[in-house]
């Protein structure tokens, strides 16, 4: 079971969303309008390699950086619309957060949502590796 | 329950769908999005009836032992299967025992061609065909003997207007050829080759032909010494058999122009520390332990399609279900259909994409409705590449699918449209 | 039931061996002459567990697709049953699932050394290192690439006397070689060779080293990182895992320097007509469509073995078995044993022969009790020349047989003997 | 079943012996007995490749002739012991015979001597490959 005390009041709302769904499509309709609301923000000329989400069967990419108070910051892009949606949610769970603690960060959320069925490691979605290259930057970053 | 498949629709063709689908235990499967499994990813690999299943595990019950230089019971027992299942397999495909090999896959039984044949037979400067449309198992093979040999490769184009070969391509482009490598049936786009033709016209040249026919055999049966083809791959996992066995048909002629390539027991008649000499014929590729329980289950396979499937009934059923979808989705705003899945010797296959639903998105909402089809380049890049596109979504019919599925399926895929573009 | 084992008669060892084999359904299997089959031809290929078996059944009833670029539940599944076999495969081997790569047998490792690595580090001139004590199929692929190549291959002898290998003659062979190939344990002579040592000499004139561990594997844990070889061959089928599949582990700066060998999809990164982009490691070795339903049985076969069996206690056992046998058929006149099972770290394999009774007539005699062992060269013909014989009878034990088996089957022989010689 | 009205006598004779048989150790037993009776006759540079019988684990030669008759003549030498008993029985089936009758020998007593099960055609003991060479040769006779 996810520990939501860990999440913020803002992933607490969205996960709450997310349960109120019916079913995978709902989900997943859910999970489009995160991507419509949060659009890719990385310069297409960051679509590189050293940006790439490896693993991932559609293009994916992110960067991270630290904000003026040393918050951590991850932009992404995706051409996949679900992927896109998660990395629009994962950048709300830790952007402006220490890289500490994004270092250690735990996508519990993922479950609660109700989309861990759909996100398994082995599927060529890339979700996974999203994370773990985040993880490894703000590590970087620290 | 109620009559399925186009039968029920007032359609010509009587295939007992009902009582097929209940030999396959899988489609009975509830998924764990509690929708029930509609499998239209055939193209990738077919389900197994339950023969098959239980052929396997029967073999490891009771008769499981290592075959040949048997004089114990269980070893002449698996033995016996072992060859009786050659036997099965061969004349299944219109062929004697002599002429086929056992591999791993049909990606191995063409590399088989590309070690065993080719790196005997061909020089500096040969000329080795294939085609756009190939699948990746029928292009790499010759790329890596092009650069180790210096052979040419040559690629007949695809016609992109109409989704087949390029024919007068191919005429030319086999002047001077030593083997042409073509697929049977494309696994992309469905399309089915003209192989007499260019076998026929291979011949005329003097060059050997090598069909991959990894998606032709599920669909038709294949009559090898009547087709006339000097080699022919084959899986297994494709027509209702197990994972890990393939063949390659080969004919005799060019049987005795291949030398070994995978090495070790089994396939030698002695070995000493200067030199091999290896067995003749098939016998000499086929080395190590046997692919015992794979063969039993192809076997078992093979039997199951014989007693249950008339192939040109099956074909006329799959082509019905398959070029309806076509016909339906192409009426769905953003949907593209490549190929001519509505063609009368189109099998089973309907590629497709939308113009703003990405395809990766658009298969995880198919999935969300129960529906299992393959996203991706398909191992086929240079057709894509040809067709201008990354990928597809590919939906391909087998005969145990049924007109229901489809129509849920363009329902589905249809509200997805309306929802999600 | 009464007790069976050593462990009844007054010996160390405590397997609960009657537990053990209810667990492998054929063996309760009664012969068509009557009598209960005594399997003693382990080192040809092993029994199941009704798990593994089970486990394949189940994946083809329940999850079965094609893996890998899996956007369908169905296809999700299979590939997670796949990359969780390799991890746990890997893992019970001592090492990481970047250095295996699955393959069809313990000989198609061995020729993947051959091919993917020999072919592409070594040149004409260079040297590779065999022993007369190996498989054919730790033999055939370097004669073969001696052949292509131009590469020197020296055999290492065996003591006739001890039969050991001669490790002085050992040190001196691998003087300038490039790459060393021996047995882990013999499957004519059930020697365990000083593999740690092999490796250290090896390792200290700068050459890799692959080991054949097809009856390693069954018998003693691999450590493979631990253990420091380069590449070590191993065959499911003989670990109570299923036909068709095989893995080589590889040390990773070995797989460094490996090139492609069998190709086509599931390899690349990228396939224009002009050129390919391979995958890196281990995935640059797996064409096609994988071996699912293989990998599947035997990550239960491995879990099996790690629930039920203590290698070392294993070993005892067996040794304890074969050890014995050994000792009173040299009592029964005219019998040979080749090797020395009496020795601490043998294997449990006897190789004999009876001065009179043709060896394939003896196979006939044995089969007659119910008894399954080999008759023939065993696929070491070098090793049969280096001895002097055409062929062996071979009896094999696993931590499955019993003593009272043992029993039964040297009364037999003496039987046989008096009545037929 | 065989069609023993086919056989004669002395076959019909060893057949009975056969059928006594307890158990499959007795008729191997009985076997080797034929076997010691009727050593091979074959000299020993006959046992080359061109008499060879193949897919016989054992080694097992045979050399076809006509009597001063134009009886069919079968002489064999194996190794092995129960190849050689067989080849002593095949030869009392066929020896004597016009070979237009040999060429469509069956060896159907091998089932009426309990021992079907144990010369199965996947056996590597070449019996039925002798068979098939002593009907060549006879039809090459004829
Ligand atoms: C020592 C040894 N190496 C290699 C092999 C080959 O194994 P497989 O037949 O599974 O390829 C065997 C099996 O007989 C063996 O005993
Ligand atoms: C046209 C074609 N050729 C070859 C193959 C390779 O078959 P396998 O993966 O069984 O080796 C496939 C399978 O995807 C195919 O569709």
């Amino acid at each position: 079971m996810p520990d939501d005390g860990e999440w913020s009041e803002e992933i607490t709302e969205i996960v709450d969303r997310f349960q109120s769904c019916f079913d995978d499509m709902e989900r997943l309709e859910l999970l489009f309008e995160y991507a419509e609301k949060h659009p890719s923000t990385l310069p297409i000329d960051l679509w590189n390699d050293e940006n790439m989400v490896h693993g991932c069967q559609s293009r994916a990419h992110v960067v991270c950086s630290l904000n003026g108070e040393g918050g951590f910051m991850a932009e992404g892009g995706a051409d996949a619309q679900i992927v896109q949606g998660l990395m629009a949610i994962t950048a709300i769970a830790v952007n402006g957060q220490p890289p500490e603690k994004v270092a250690e960060h735990d996508p519990s959320y993922i479950e609660g949502m109700g989309l861990s069925r759909i996100l398994t490691p082995s599927r060529a979605n890339g979700f996974m590796n999203m994370v773990r290259k985040v993880k490894q930057e703000a590590s970087s970053l620290m | 329950m109620s009559p399925t498949g186009p039968s029920a629709r007032g359609a010509t063709v009587t295939l007992d769908v009902e009582e097929i689908r209940s030999h396959f235990p899988i489609l009975q499967r509830i998924l764990p999005n509690g929708k029930p499994l509609v499998y239209f990813d055939n193209a990738a690999t077919s389900q197994k009836p339950l023969v098959v299943i239980d052929a396997m595990s029967d073999f490891y019950k009771q008769y499981h032992a290592n075959a040949h230089r048997a004089n114990h019971t269980l070893a002449d027992e698996s033995t016996a299967a072992l060859e009786g299942a050659r036997d099965r397999i061969s004349r299944f495909f219109g062929t004697s025992e002599n002429q086929m090999i056992y591999t791993g896959s049909a990606t191995e039984a063409m590399n088989l061609v590309a070690y065993g044949w080719a790196r005997y037979n061909l020089e500096e400067g040969d000329v080795v065909v294939t085609t756009e449309m190939e699948h990746h198992a029928n292009i790499v093979p010759w790329q890596e003997l092009s650069k180790e040999k210096g052979i040419e490769l040559r690629y007949v184009p695809i016609d992109v207007e109409n989704f087949t070969l390029d024919y007068n391509a191919m005429e030319v482009a086999i002047q001077g050829a030593s083997l042409v490598c073509v697929g049977h049936v494309s696994n992309v786009l469905g399309v089915r080759n003209e192989i007499e033709r260019v076998i026929e016209m291979a011949h005329s040249v003097g060059a050997r032909v090598a069909l991959d026919s990894a998606q032709g055999a599920p669909h038709e049966r294949i009559r090898f010494d009547e087709l006339g083809a000097d080699f022919c791959s084959i899986a297994a996992h494709k027509m209702a058999g197990p994972t890990g066995i393939g063949c390659l048909l080969v004919k005799s002629d060019a049987l005795d122009e291949m030398g070994p390539f995978l090495t070790g027991g089994s396939i030698v008649k002695r070995v000493s520390k200067e030199d091999t000499l290896f067995q003749d014929g098939y016998a000499m590729f086929e080395t190590g332990t046997p692919r015992m329980a794979e063969a039993i289950g192809w076997h078992a396979a093979v039997d199951w399609l014989e007693e249950n499937i008339d192939f040109e009934e099956a074909h006329d059923y799959v082509h019905e279900i398959s070029s309806w979808m076509a016909i339906q989705m192409r009426n769905i705003p953003g949907i593209t259909v490549f190929g001519n899945p509505e063609k009368e010797e189109a099998i089973g296959v309907v590629s497709f994409l939308h113009d703003t639903i990405q395809a990766q998105d658009l298969g995880y909402l198919l999935d969300a409705g129960g529906f299992a089809v393959r996203t991706g380049h398909h191992c086929a890049q240079p057709l894509m590449e040809a067709m201008g596109v990354g990928s597809t979504n590919r939906a391909s019919v087998w005969f145990y699918n049924t007109m229901e599925e489809a129509e849920a399926f363009v329902a589905h895929l249809a509200n997805i449209v309306e929802r999600f573009s």
